[in-house]
Order: C-alpha cells, then structure tokens, then sequence
C-alpha cells in the first residue's frame, strides 16, 4: 500500500472537491491512500510552503501549483517531468480527453511539469436588474467595452451608491493579460528578450482600464470590497475568473438577477484569453510513490475529477472528454446556462504567460501597481504602461 | 568577658581578607544556575537565529536553490536603492505616528473614565480587551465589509448625514489611516489594561491633597498627580506600543496587500515579500537586520529620554 | 467668635455609624489635638472637615462661614496627610508652590511654555517664589528645595509637607497622624517644631494623633474619641487628671491606668480589695458594680509592713529613670502595675512579696456604663489611713 | 480621579461619562456584533446594500454545523488548547526562575541578561522564522507539537513582567525561607509561586491570547493536520478568489474566540491585580 | 563556654564600612539587646550572624562550632523580621509548621500527594502538627492556627512569627525590630510577652531595635552600636548609670541626656555654668575641651533662691505623670531638659525664669573623643553644696 500526501492551495474553494475526488479514488485504487497536508490560503503561500519543503521530509507527493508559477517552480527544478510517462500511454491519454492543447497549459519551456487540474478563463458578470434599470437590455449583453462603458456609465448614473464596473485588475496581471490578449498582444517578445506589452495592443488594453474609470465611474475596489458590493447588487458589471462563479451565486441568492456573458474582446477575431487556475504538480522522487501519484494525478485532471470540480466552483473543464460526454457534463450546462459563458471562450484560452527569471512575480507586480496608478488615475495608460516596461526590462534576466 | 567587649573605635585588627566570600561565590552559582535554561533558550530561539539572519543578509540565498554565495554588502547597496523598501519605511513610520499616540492617549482617556465608574467596570474592560484577542484573519473579512466604499456601514452612516464617506481602504490616501484605525481597535485595549493597573496603583491622599492644594477641576487633578503618577506605565505602554506598531504585518496582508501601488507597504510586509513570495531570502534577510537596527536604536533613544523623567527615586 | 464649630456632625458608611453626632468648636489660634484608638473615626472627621468627604448630617462653620456645601478646593483648609502625600515628581520648591500656583495664578497663567506670555504671570511668580523661599527658611529645608520626596529622609519630608500646608496661611490647619511615621527621636522633635510653627502662624488647628504623649504634650485642648463619639473635650491635665468617662482614662496615661471593678457597699463607700477607701457623692444601691481606677505612679510599693494590699511582683521592667514593675494581687489575681523610681524599685524583681499601696483621692470611680462617679476619700474611716500604709 | 464629595448619584458628569464608555464600547464591540450577526445570516444575505443585523433567515444552526463539519473542530481546539498549555507551562517554568534569580539573587550574569531580555522583545517571530525553519527540518522535528511549542518556550516578555513583580516582594519573605531551610528551588515553588499568581494569570492571559491566535508559525512549521491549530482551521472558510464562506467563517471564530472570551472574563480580576503588582504602575 | 560568639566581623558595602571589627559573645539563655541609631549596621550584623549576608572578615561559633562557612539553612538559628515575613500563602499553623517539614521530613516525604505513601510521612506529620499546636497554645494562638495572616492583627501576625521562629528550638534566636510594626499600646503588651516567652525557651537571644526603652526593659545586656562599631555591652542599668561613651548616653534616655560643652580648669576641676563641680580622677591639660551629661530627671527646677544655674523655661511639656521643661540657660544661651513630676512643674510656663541645679554625682564628663573620663564630685569645695543648691 502506498500513501500519498497531497497539498492544495485555496480551500475555500477545493476542500470538498478535493474530498470527493480522493474518495472515489482511493474506492477505485485501494492500495493507494491519499492524506492531505494543511492546504495554503492563497496560491503564493502554497508555492512558498513548496519551496520552503523542497528537499525536506515534508515535502508533499503531490500539489497543485497555479498555471503562472510552473514557470518559476521549475526553475528551481521542483516539478517531476511527466514528460516520459505522458510518452508511455501516448494513446490512451488522448483517449482520457488530455488534448494536446489542453497538455500544453502545464508545459514549460516544452517540458510537461504537470497537468492542468482546474482552469478558467475571465467572463463577463453582470446584474440583469441594474442593466435594465439603465435602460439595457440584459437578454442583450455587451458585446465590446464600448458598450460596456456606455452601459456602466448610465448604471452609475441610476445613483443610490450604485456602482458601474468592477473590473478585477488587483492580485496579479491576469485581468491586463485579458485584455492585451484580447487584443492580440503579448508579454514579451517571441525570443523573450524585449517587453512588448507598451506596445499598442497594450496602450489600447490599458485605455479601456482609463475609460472605465474615467467614462463609466468605475470606484478603486480592493478585490474584496469588489465583490462584496456586486454580490450585494450595487454593481453593474463584474469581470473576473469563471472560478469564482459557484461563490458569486451562492452569495447573490435571490437578491437580483444574475447573469453571465463572454467578455468583450479587442479584437473580436483573434483574440486570445489567458488560462487561470492550477495544475496538477508531482514533487516526490520516490519511483513507487511517482506511478501511484501519477495515477492520481491523471485521476484528479481526468474526466472524473473535471466533473467534480467544474459544478462545485466555475472553472472550465481542463478535459475535453469531461466537457463533451453526457457521462460527465453534458447535462450540467444544458441546466445551468450561467456557466457557458466560460464554456464557450474556451477555444480563446492560451497559457498565462509567465516571465522568465527569477523575478517572474515581482514583474507582475510591477504591472499591478501600474494598472492601480490608471485607476487612481495618478497617471495616464502611456505613463503606466511605459513606467511598467522600464521596470520589468530591468527584472528580466540579463541575456 | 563581659561589659567592655566593645572593641575601640577605629581599631582594625589585621584579620586576612578572603577575596569574594565563599558564600556570595555559591550565591553567584545558585542565580546562574536558575536562568540557565532561560539563558539558553533565549540563545538558542533568539540570539543564534538572528545570527543566521544577519549571515544571510550577506549572501544571495534564494528559497528553492539549494546553494547561495556570499555577496558581501551588495544586498545593503541595493537597499539604498530600493524605492519599495524606503516606501515601505515610510509608510511604517507614518503608521507608527499615528498609532502609538494615539493608541495610549485613548487608552489613557477611557481608563480614567471607567476608573471613575463604579458600574461596569468588567463589563468595559472585557469590551475594549476583546480586539486583543481577535482572530485577525477572520476579522480582516468583517473590517473589509465595515470599511466597504459604497455598502459599508460607515460610509452609509456617513452617507445618512450627508458626508460622502471616502474609498477606505481602496484608495491610496487613505488606505493608510484606515489601517492605522484597525491598529488602533486592536492595541487600546492592550494600553488600557495596564493604565488602569496604573491608575490603581496610584495613592488616594494624593488626590485628596491636591483638592485641599486648591485643583479644583478635574483637570488640574490630572496635570497634578494623575500624568506624572502614570510616568512608569506610560513608559512601558509606550514601548510596547512602538514595538507593536512597527511590527504591523497582519492586516496589510490580508487587507491590502500592500496596495494600492505601495500606498500600505509597510517594513515586515516588505521583508515577508521579499523572502517568502520573490523568494529572495538573502536581501529579505539583509532588510530584516536593518529593521532590527531601527527597533534597537528607537528602543534606545526612548529609555534615554524618558526613563530619567519617570522614575522619581 | 469660634474660629472653627461642628455641629452635630454624623456620618454611616455603609450602614456602620462611623460618627454619632460630633460637635467640636476650635478657638481663633488654638491648637486642639483629637485622639483615639486606630478605627474610631478621626480621620473621617478630618476629611469632612477638610471637605474631602461629605457628611450625612451637620454644620460646618469656618471663620464664620458655613462650609458645609463647599467644595474642598475652596474651603481655605490646609491639611497635612499622614503618608505626607507630597508629589512625587515635583521638586520640595514646586511641592510647596503648589497651593499658591493653583491659587494665585489663572488657568492660563499655568499653561506650560504659554504662560510666560501672559500679563503678571512674571510678577505672580516671582511672589510664589518668595513665599515659598521664606517658608522654606523658616522650616530650615531651605537646603532642600531642589530635591524630590524620594530623596528624603522622613523627618525632611514631613517638614516639607507642613510648609506646603503652611504657605498660604490657612484658615484652619488639619494634621492626620503627620508624626507616625517618624521613628521615635524624630518624632519627640518633630513634635516641638509643629508646636513652635503653630505658636507663630496661630492659625487653629485640628491635629489627629493616636499617640496620647503626643496629645497631652502639644494641645491646648485634647478631644478624645472613641467609637464614633468625642467623650471629652478638655486641656490636657484636666484629661489626664480629671477624665470624665473610663475610656478616657484607659486611652490617656502611659503605662495604662489600673482598673480594678469593685462593689457599691452600703452607704455609697468602695473597697479596694478588702479596704474601703471611697465614699460616692452620690449613693448607689449597694452591689452596683463599679470600676477603680489608680495611675501607676499613684502606686506605692512597699516592700515591708501590714499595710496595702499583698502582691507578688511577676516582671520588672527598668527603663532608666523609672521603674514599671507588674504586680499581681494576691487577693484577686488582677494585676497592678506600679511606676517607681530607679531609687524606690531598686532590689524588686520578679518573684518579690510587696505590699502595694495608694492616696485615696487618687482612686476614679466609674459606673457600669464608663462615666465617672463623683467621689471623694473616705477620711473619717481608719481604713484611709491603713491604704495610706 | 477622587469622587467628589457633592455629587449626587447620577450626575451630569456621570452620564456624559457613562454615555462615552457606552458609545466607545459600542465602537470597539462593532466588528464583534457583525461577526455574531454574520454567523446567523444565510450566504446570500450577508452582504446586501441594506444594513440589517439581525438576519432575515435564522441560519446559525447552518452555519454552526458547517463549522464543525467542515473542519475537525475537536482537533483543533485540543490542539490549540494542548499547544498554549504547553507553551505556558514551559514559558513560565523557565522564566520564573530566572526572573526570580535575576531579581534576588547577585550574580554578574544579570546584567547582561537584562540587555539579553530587552533585546528578545524587539525580535520579532517573523524575523527569525526562515533559520528556524531550516533548524527545525534538519531536527526532524517538523510537523510535532514540539516544533510548535519550542521557539516559544522562551519568553522574554514573562520574564520582565516577573522581575518587576518580584522585584516588589519583601526580601524578608525570602531570607525566612532560606533560614526555615529551604534552597532555592524550594523557595520558588513554596513561597515564589503560591504568592506570585496575579502575576501568573497576568502572564497567561497574555500568552494564551497570542499563541491562541497565531497564524504565522503553524502555518510555517505544520503541514500535517493532525497538529493543525484553530487559527489554521479557519483556513477552510477562506477561498481567496471569490469571497469566503462569511457565514461558516464568522462561525467559526465565534468557536474559537469564545474559549478566550471565558477566560479574561474569568482572569481579569486577578490579571489587573498582576500587572498593578508588577513595578509598572505609577 | 558561650553559646555564641562574633570575633572581628567585618563587613563593607561597596566602600562603605558598615560593620568595623565587631565582636560579641553570649552566654547561653541570654538575652542581648541590640541598639543604635538607624542605619548604623545592626540589621547587618544580625544578617550576618542568620548567614544571609556574608561577612568579608570575622568569625561566628555557635555552640561550638564554626559557622562562618555554613550556609542559613543549616545553621539552626530563627529570626524574626522587622515585617514578620509570613507567608501570605499559608495559614498560622502552616507557617509554623515550615521549618519543622523543612528539617524533618525527607524530600520524598514533602512530595504533594504521594507523600502520603512514603514511609513514616504520617508519624512525622502526626508529630509536627503535635508541635505546631503546643506551640501555639502557649503562645495563645492556637483560635488563630486556620487563619491566613491578612486576616490577623499586627500583634497576632508578630505572635505568629515568634511561633514560627521557636518551634523548632533553635540554637540561636535572632530578632530584628520585632514590634516596631506595632502601636504603642500593643507594643509595652508585646515586650513582656517575648521576655516571658524567653524565659521559657532559654535560648540565647539577639534582640535589635532601636528604641531603647525596649532594650533596656527587655535584655539581659544591652549592647550600643553607633556608625558600625559596637560602643558598649553592659547590663542595662549600667548602660543608663555609667555610659561608657558619650554617644551612649545620648541613646539610651528619653528625653535625651542634656549635653553641655565646658573645658578643664586648673587641677582637673571642671565648671558647669560658672560653678566647678567636679573633679577629674585624672588631670588632663588645663582647656581640654570636654562635655558635662546630666540627664533631665537630675535636673531640678528651682523657681526661687539664688543658686543653680539661672534660665528660662521655653516650653513645657505635659506628659500625664510627668512634666519635661525645656529651659534655656541664660548664660550660655544653651537648652537643658528637665523631668520633673507634674507636682514639682505645677505653674511652670513657658517664660518663666527658674534656676537650675543637679547634684554633682549625677555628672557625667566626657572627652573629646566622646569615651567617659572617670571624675568624681567636686565634695571639698564649696560649689558643690551650691550646685544643690
Ligand atoms: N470609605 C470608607 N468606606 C467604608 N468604611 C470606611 C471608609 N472610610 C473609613 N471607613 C471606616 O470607618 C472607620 C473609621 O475610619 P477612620 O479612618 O476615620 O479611623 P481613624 O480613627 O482615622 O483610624 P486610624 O487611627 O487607624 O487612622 C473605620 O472602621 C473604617 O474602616
Ligand atoms: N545590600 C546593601 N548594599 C549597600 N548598602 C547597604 C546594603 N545593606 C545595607 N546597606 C547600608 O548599610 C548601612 C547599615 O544598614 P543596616 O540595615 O544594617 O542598618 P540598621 O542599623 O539595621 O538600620 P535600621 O534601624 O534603619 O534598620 C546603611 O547605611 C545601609 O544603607
Ligand atoms: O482563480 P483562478 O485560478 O482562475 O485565477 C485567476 C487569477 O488569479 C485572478 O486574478
Ligand atoms: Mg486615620
Ligand atoms: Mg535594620
């Protein structure tokens, strides 16, 4: 009998599916026992609890690693290349629903780390009361950010503390990358030597940001505060992950009506979005623990797990198997029309792009407190933008 | 051998002096031996951890390699340069300003005011200890909802009589002082304990000849013997409130973040950061061996300038 | 016109009765020392009458205005405390210049740094200075005045606490116990100079004590209490000499009056032991229980003879220029205590047979209820002579 | 300040005071009375744009439940309570000792053990925790009760508080013991500690209340749940993305402040007598 | 052989020479008496003798046997603290009972509830709790044995600690300011009750204090320390008849002796005021300054008649049983107190002029360096018939 020790970030939201998956699958392997160590708040306690176990006895089997820190994890050599026991069951991992693309979320530098567990793409939320208050039509929702401007700026204008956009901008730079992908821009460079994001893909993605405040009134929210006042139905739109969706409904109630929709992109045609969430990440060395955690791994990852955790939370389903079969969750997006929003952006979805080097997450929040310069309105998208890209050149590693 | 034992004044007889009695070498011992373990423990759980901290803080050690050079003072100079940490030294300081007063004059005000009730007084003293012993982690949620811009119940408060209340803790000239109100919440009751053990310690007669002196108001009472009695407590409240109040961590981390763009960084904000989240222990730990340097150096000039006003004997 | 009266004043703490109905008057300049036993209520009284506490019931007139209503601060009392109360922060000067300070100058004239600025506070100050100064010189602690209390020495202290009380005269001056603290030879000095003060301040004053050498030794009158009540109000040798009730006389006297219960005979005389030596003014029913009482210097030891009554000396204490031998009396097994002279009690020593012996018209009589009894020596009656031995 | 002698029973003064205490406490109480309020409300009625305490929906049966479902909430209160016992324990073994031999007893040692002393105060857990860490794992000695315990065996602050509250016991009290023939160790446990309880309760009320609620070092040292402490329970209720579980939350700190609530409550009369005892006074 | 012995301690506080080269000695069932002014070393010295304090120089023998090197514990002395020092933890009985647990029952034997099952824990709990009630039955104690000291008297807890400190038969039994804690009344009570209880224990006894009324009713000899060094060990009344030194004289005596500066004249003779009365037993130089002591009971206070010194009364004070005067003397501008019997001082106020005399036998002469020069009378010449005037 083999035990495995697993380690999750963000409880709130993956106790129970954790629960659950690891139930049916210590039913289906019982020579396999899977504990679980004290999971981490957030993503970045839980890569730091990592790095802190690396090569100690606490080192966990097995962790889940959010997509934009694979990068750095591996640089420090902590993820076990899955690369030569993909290799071996070529065939039956197509068959499982792992798709190439979908392997590819959790590759880095084309070494396969992990494999994504849960992933999300940014959606559009937003009150269908509100929206008709100002004269909307909520069967009809935005399609550009023109419209969501127009639209917020006559919410905000209904007054009674009534808040137009709340768009999710704090944390990380995963909201920016939503828009600059929309426009079809990037981070860097192909070759990753230059900062491409002050390009003009990024001037207009950050413009939208200054429009928001400046043309529909969007407030300066913490991240909580942000959602604690759409939950509350003083705010038109909110525009953040798809994992949040179970959350955001259990909260509204019945308070008002609750809607969801694609997020507006830049450019309509080839715009891309980035993929949120984590991945399935095997740390330990030990050969008879690997194949045991490997079989977990592509449990948790597989169908099964994917029909656990796209109801119980909001995320995408990371298996195509598990988004198609009737035996997984057709049925569940026929009934629940709220979560196709992300379904459907599904095609956009391209890695999170994670920064080369070791500062990889102090660049990120570079690009954060830049966007909160926008907001504040302390500065204009050019000046943040440019300040941003001085600082990140400098980050990146010197080649 | 009976009434003139006395021997005459002045007249020492030449008796051999044994150098530290016998009995005040055992004393020595005996005392060593009972803060041996303290002494021990204190170098085993402070001294030599500080010492690895300050050894870190010359070299490049990052978290998740497992090899690191020694780089003399470069992590120094690159604090000299770094905009964040001296944001964040700011911003410590200015919390520290605002909270340390004000914090033990309130703390001071309302241990009067419940000195001089007769009712309640367990009742206010639980109520005022009882952020103390808050969980800050769960408190964080209920001060985000309190301190919410547009649905919290200050800002509508605020709003019912017609003032627009401000961004609390989303803007970033203001995340600041509402940190600084959270810190205030939690320490009062902490300053409050020890004042009214202050203030209960203080003789009645004094009280009773400062009326007959002629301090006919309440006030004239407290600038008489109320303030200068409460020199001591006010010292150690004083301490222990810089001490705590450079020390603020909790709330930036699960309020702000630090955020907005640095407006709440504060200094072990900054070194957890460094260290845990850009995982660059090394420079992480050189920030921490200047920030033990300040508390040393405040600690230091406080005991000067007080401790000689205080004690009276 | 009384320069201090009280009238009735009472006061219940919590239901016990602390003061049952006191009335005390204090000429202009007089000196009224108010003794009793640890609890009886002195300090109590003194507060009230410093205004630090309030009375249940009763009149307080000082210099002939009625008090009773007003604050402490604005009764023009100065009292010195028995801790001296002085401020621990302040300097013996800034100690002293506190009543005047708080007093003389206004609330702005007292603002730290500000103060300066205002109109005569320079003039103000520099007056506080002075008295202060003066004060200090005559207390002789003028050596003192840039020290703290905690750099003093009790006696230093003390003085310090009685210029502050003096410097701003006072219409009526309060001492609680202000000695106690003092070790014995400070305190026979202490006592002198507090007398020599009051001679030249001649301001009235209420001074506690439960020291009844201090009482006699420093008052013009002497009012005793106990239990709440004052039972006699009188100059020092008439308490002593004359006291009026038996608590009095326990209380005052050092070593204690000896008190020894006796019996109504017929005709209204007393017995002492088997010997009847006074005769009542006033003629009791025979068997009325009464109590003898006989000051121990009044108690002669004679070592031979017939006469007095036959005691055993059980301990002698020589206390150099007297002797205070205990006695115990063969009759009755109470004991006698006697005061001789080194001169009279030379050779006594525990173990001794003496005859013990007393002048009729030093015997108080008291009744059952504490009061004294008018009486007078039986000295038609041989039994007077036979006492005498 | 001295009750005056003249006023009645509910004076102006007397209401305006009772009337600042009453608001302040009001103020200071805010957060407590919405986290109870919380407790009771139903998900979708926590945050609404009106301002209700009481909740429509009675939901602290809910919300109890799945606090004590969700997490093994005996085994974090044993933890808990089994962790601050021990660091109490040890805290105060250690430091009476040495506090009561640096207050009575001469030795050259003391000195510097007082500058020892008000350096530990200035150091702060966070500061020191990385090197602890690393000492711990090579001990093997991660994820034990005693990783959680040991770097707080030492108190420094417990031993200032004692030193000055021996400081003001009478010597006299000490040399009768030692001429009554006790060493000293039998003077500390027969006639140190039975006399020096305020001061303990003082010490305790503190020390619980910190490690009761300490997040920081369990976080780093434990990862196995079986030593998890209430404050890493709450973990459970959060979700960093999109808003936490408020009402199991709010819930579940009322289970684990509770305990804290009863003990000042039982505590305080002796705890301010400890500190007034303990030299800080005026 | 002495029960104790003291050879040339020698003790310094930081520079300061608090005890220099004290020696004493004391028979067994002694009782001495330690006096002296405050801070002149008394309590160190008897910190010393516990082995509390340890001495730089010197040696201790109690019963026999060296104790310099030997720990408090073992030493088998008992003292009593100025402030009791009981344990506010235990109640009376267990507070006696300490020392006996301490020296009888084994380590095992004091373990919380497994004592119980050691091996003859329960015979010598039996035995100490016989012990503790004898003791304190005949210290009237034992309505007291439940009860924790804060809710005892002042003479109760002194009491207590006497029990405490006699229980377990010491050696030696020390006692440092055992009732200065107490009040007046309670204190005279006190003394007899620890003499008495002496008497029974018989065991040598080292008494500070530093009222000397209380020594010198109190021991068997009285021995004065002044500024560290031991002036004089003499029986009682040979400390107030024939002081050794002049700092002796003016300890012991209440109120102090009177001190007068005069100087030799020719032949050794010596003048008080104007009149020589007394003669050196050995001729100094003629001017050798010197000081005459008379103490006040000597001085008589002669309202008429032309010899005696002549003076003014400044004050009187009324003691009860006996009036002291303070007077000035005209010629030299000096203050002599004189104790007079309230008979003797009737009529006597402050102003008026008296003459006073003392007889030439009650002269003391001291030198310049403060130790007695044996004089006698001046009995030839006629200023001594004079003096008596
Ligand atoms: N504030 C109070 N509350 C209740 N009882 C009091 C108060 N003040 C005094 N007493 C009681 O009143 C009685 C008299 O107290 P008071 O202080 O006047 O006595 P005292 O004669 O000054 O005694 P001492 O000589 O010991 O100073 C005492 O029994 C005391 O316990
Ligand atoms: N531990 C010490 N360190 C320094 N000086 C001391 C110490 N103990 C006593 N002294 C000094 O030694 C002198 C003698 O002190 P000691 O206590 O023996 O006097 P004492 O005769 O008992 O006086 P008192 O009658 O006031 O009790 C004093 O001046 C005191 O200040
Ligand atoms: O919750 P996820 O995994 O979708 O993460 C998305 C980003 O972190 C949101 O800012
Ligand atoms: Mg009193
Ligand atoms: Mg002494």
């Amino acid at each position: 009998e083999t035990t495995l020790t697993v380690h999750y970030p963000m409880p709130g939201f993956f106790k129970d599916v954790m629960d659950t998956i690891s139930k049916k699958f210590m039913e289906e392997n019982p020579d396999i026992k899977i504990q679980f160590a004290n999971p981490s708040a957030t993503y970045e306690e839980g890569i730091q609890t990592i790095m802190r176990q690396v090569g100690t006895s606490e080192m966990p089997d097995l962790t889940f690693i959010g997509l934009n820190r694979l990068r750095m994890a591996n640089e420090r050599d902590v993820p076990v290349d899955l690369g030569p026991l993909i290799a071996k069951e070529k065939a039956s991992m197509a068959e499982q629903g792992f798709s190439d693309t979908i392997l590819k979320l959790a590759q880095v530098n084309g070494k396969q780390v992990g494999l994504a567990f849960a992933t999300s793409n940014p959606i559009m939320y937003y009150n269908a009361d509100l929206v008709k208050a100002a004269g909307g039509n909520p069967d009809q929702p935005p399609k550009t950010w023109d419209e969501v401007i127009d639209l917020g700026a006559k919410i905000k204008a209904l007054g009674n503390g009534v808040d137009s956009v709340d768009f999710r901008w704090q944390g990380d730079d995963w909201m920016f990358s939503a828009l600059l992908f929309g426009a079809g821009g990037t981070m860097l460079s192909e070759d990753e030597s230059t900062v491409t994001f002050n390009g003009p893909e990024g001037q207009k993605a950050m413009k939208v940001v200054d429009r928001l405040v400046k043309e529909a009134g969007m407030p300066v929210f913490t991240k909580q505060a942000g959602e604690q006042a759409f939950v509350a139905g003083k705010v038109g739109f909110a525009f953040q992950t798809t994992g949040a969706l179970r959350n955001t409904i259990k909260n509204v109630g019945d308070k008002f009506d609750l809607r969801t929709a694609e997020i507006p992109l830049l450019d309509p045609e080839n715009g891309k979005l980035p993929t949120g969430g984590n991945a399935v990440v095997i740390l330990t060395r030990d050969e008879a623990k690997q194949n045991a955690a490997w079989k977990f791994a592509k449990f948790a990852a597989g169908p099964y797990g994917a029909s656990v955790v796209v109801p119980g939370t909001g995320y995408v389903p990371n298996n195509e198997l598990a988004a198609t079969s009737p035996e997984y969750l057709g049925a569940f997006y026929e009934k629940n029309p709220l979560f196709q929003a992300g379904l459907k952006q599904m095609p956009r979805m391209i890695p999170w792009y994670a920064f080369p080097g070791s500062n990889g997450v102090r660049v990120t929040k570079t690009i954060v407190d830049n966007t909160a310069r926008v907001v504040e309105q302390s500065a204009t998208p050019e000046e943040a933008l440019d300040d941003a890209a001085k600082d990140v050149k400098r980050l990146l590693p010197r080649s | 051998m009976a009434d003139m034992a006395a021997t005459p004044i002045g007249a020492v007889p030449a008796v051999p002096k044994t150098p530290r009695s016998a009995a005040e070498r055992q004393e020595a011992r005996v005392g060593l031996l009972l803060s041996l373990p303290a002494i021990l423990l204190v170098f085993v759980f402070i001294i030599l951890p500080v010492a690895a901290v300050i050894t870190l803080g010359f070299t490049n050690f990052e978290l998740g390699y497992a090899s690191f050079e020694f780089v003399g003072f470069e992590n120094y100079v690159e604090l000299l340069g770094d905009r964040t940490f001296m944001q964040s030294l700011w911003n410590t300081g200015i919390y520290a300003v605002i909270v340390t007063p004000i914090s033990i004059f309130m703390a001071l005000g309302l241990a009067m005011l419940i000195e001089a009730e007769g009712i309640g007084r367990s009742f206010f003293r639980t109520a005022y200890f009882l952020p103390v012993a808050s969980l800050l982690v769960a408190m964080a949620t209920v001060w985000q909802y309190l301190f919410h811009p547009t649905i919290g119940p200050i800002n509508t408060m605020l709003a019912m009589i017609g003032i627009a209340g401000p961004n609390w803790l989303g803007a970033a000239n203001t995340v600041l002082y509402s940190l600084s109100i959270i810190g205030i919440w939690q320490s009062v009751g902490f300053n409050l304990v020890l004042f009214l053990a202050g203030l209960t310690a203080i003789p009645r007669e004094l009280y009773a000849a400062a009326e007959v002196d002629g301090a006919k108001t309440a006030w004239d009472r407290f600038r008489l013997v109320t303030w200068p009695m409460l020199g001591p407590t006010t010292l150690f409240v004083t301490t222990i409130s810089v001490i705590s109040s450079v020390k603020v961590f909790e709330t930036v981390k699960t309020l702000t973040e630090g955020g907005p763009n640095k407006a709440s960084e504060v200094l072990l904000y900054t070194i957890y950061q460094e260290g845990f989240v850009y995982l660059r222990v090394g420079y992480a730990s050189a920030m921490t061996v200047v920030f033990l340097a300040i508390l040393v150096v405040l600690m230091f000039l406080q005991y000067r300038i007080q401790d000689k006003q205080v004690h009276y004997v | 016109m009384s320069a201090l009266t009280l009238t009735n004043i009472q006061k219940s703490f919590g239901g016990n009765q602390i003061l049952k109905s006191v009335s005390l008057d204090a000429q202009p300049g007089e000196f009224i020392a108010l003794v009793g036993p640890s609890g009886c209520g002195k300090s109590t009284l003194l507060r009230i009458l410093a205004g630090l506490e309030s009375a249940d019931s009763g009149e307080i007139v000082i210099d002939g205005r009625n008090v009773s209503r007003v604050q402490a601060a604005d009764r023009n009392v100065a009292m010195v405390f028995q801790s001296y109360a002085l401020y621990p922060h302040l300097t013996a000067a800034q100690n002293i210049a506190v009543p005047l300070v708080m007093r003389r100058l206004t609330r702005a004239q007292r603002i730290p740094f500000v103060a300066p600025l205002m109109p005569g506070q320079r003039k103000a100050v520099a007056a506080i200075h002075r008295d202060v100064r003066e004060m200090a010189t005559s207390l002789k602690i003028d050596h003192l005045l840039d020290r703290k209390p905690g750099q003093m020495s009790g006696g230093q202290r003390q003085r310090v606490a009685l210029a502050r009380a003096m410097v701003r005269r006072p219409a009526v001056f309060l001492m609680d116990e202000p000695l106690s603290n003092l070790d014995a030879n400070l305190r026979v000095h202490a006592r002198g100079e507090i007398v020599e003060m009051h001679r030249r301040a001649s301001v009235p004053t209420v001074y506690v004590t439960h020291d009844q050498a201090e009482a006699l030794s420093m008052a013009d009158r002497v009012a005793v209490m106990i239990g709440g009540s004052l039972l006699q109000l009188a100059p020092p040798q008439v308490i002593y000499d004359n006291p009026q009730h038996v608590e009095v006389a326990k209380f005052v006297g050092q070593p204690r009056i000896n008190l020894i219960a006796s019996r109504v005979e017929a005709k209204g005389a007393i017995a002492l032991g088997a010997e009847r030596c006074v005769l009542l003014d006033r003629a009791l029913p025979v068997d009325t229980p009464v109590t003898l009482g006989i000051r121990p210097e009044f108690v002669r030891v004679l070592r031979s003879g017939a006469s007095g009554l036959p005691a055993r000396v059980e301990r002698v204490e020589f206390l150099g220029s007297e002797i205070i031998a205990y006695c115990r009396l063969d009759a009755i097994g109470e004991t006698m205590i006697a005061k001789v002279t080194p001169a009279e009690g030379a050779g006594l020593a525990a173990g001794t047979a003496v005859r013990l012996s007393t002048a009729a018209e030093h015997i108080f009589v008291f009744g059952a209820d504490g009061a004294r009894l008018a009486a007078a020596p039986l000295v038609e009656n041989p039994v007077r002579e036979a006492a005498h031995g | 300040m001295s009750q005056n002698a003249f006023t009645p029973s509910m004076s102006l003064g007397r209401v305006v005071r009772l009337s600042i205490l009453g608001l302040g406490a009001l103020v200071f109480l805010m957060p407590y009375i919405f986290m109870i309020s919380t407790a009771g409300k139903a998900q979708s009625d926590i945050f609404t744009s009106s301002l209700n305490l009481i909740p429509t929906h009675w939901f602290y049966g809910e919300n109890f439940a799945k606090a004590w479902s969700r997490v093994h909430m005996p085994t974090l209160l044993f933890n808990g309570i089994l962790v601050c016992l021990m660091i109490l324990v040890i805290q105060v073994v250690i430091a009476i000792p040495c506090a009561y031999a640096m207050a009575k007893m001469k030795f050259r040692a003391a000195k510097a053990m007082m500058v020892l002393i008000m350096l530990g105060l200035l150091v702060p857990i966070h500061a020191t925790a990385l090197p602890l860490y690393v000492a711990f794992d090579r001990a093997g000695a991660l994820n034990s009760y005693f990783s959680l315990v040991a770097p707080f065996s030492i108190s420094v602050f417990g031993i200032f508080l004692f030193l000055q509250f021996f400081r003001a016991m009478p010597n006299d009290l000490i040399h009768a013991a030692r001429l009554d023939g006790m060493s000293e160790i039998g003077v500390i446990a027969r006639v140190i500690v039975p006399n020096a309880w305020p001061a303990i309760t003082a010490f305790s009320i503190f020390s619980v209340v910190a490690h009761w609620n300490d997040l920081f070092w369990p976080l780093v040292v434990v990862s196995n749940q079986a030593y998890a402490t209430p404050p890493l329970g709450l973990l459970y209720f959060r979700a960093a993305e999109a808003g936490d579980d408020y009402g199991a939350l709010m819930a579940a700190t009322l289970i684990i402040t509770s305990p804290l609530v009863v003990a000042f409550l039982l505590a305080q009369k002796r705890f301010v007598e400890g500190i007034t005892m303990t030299g800080l006074k005026g």
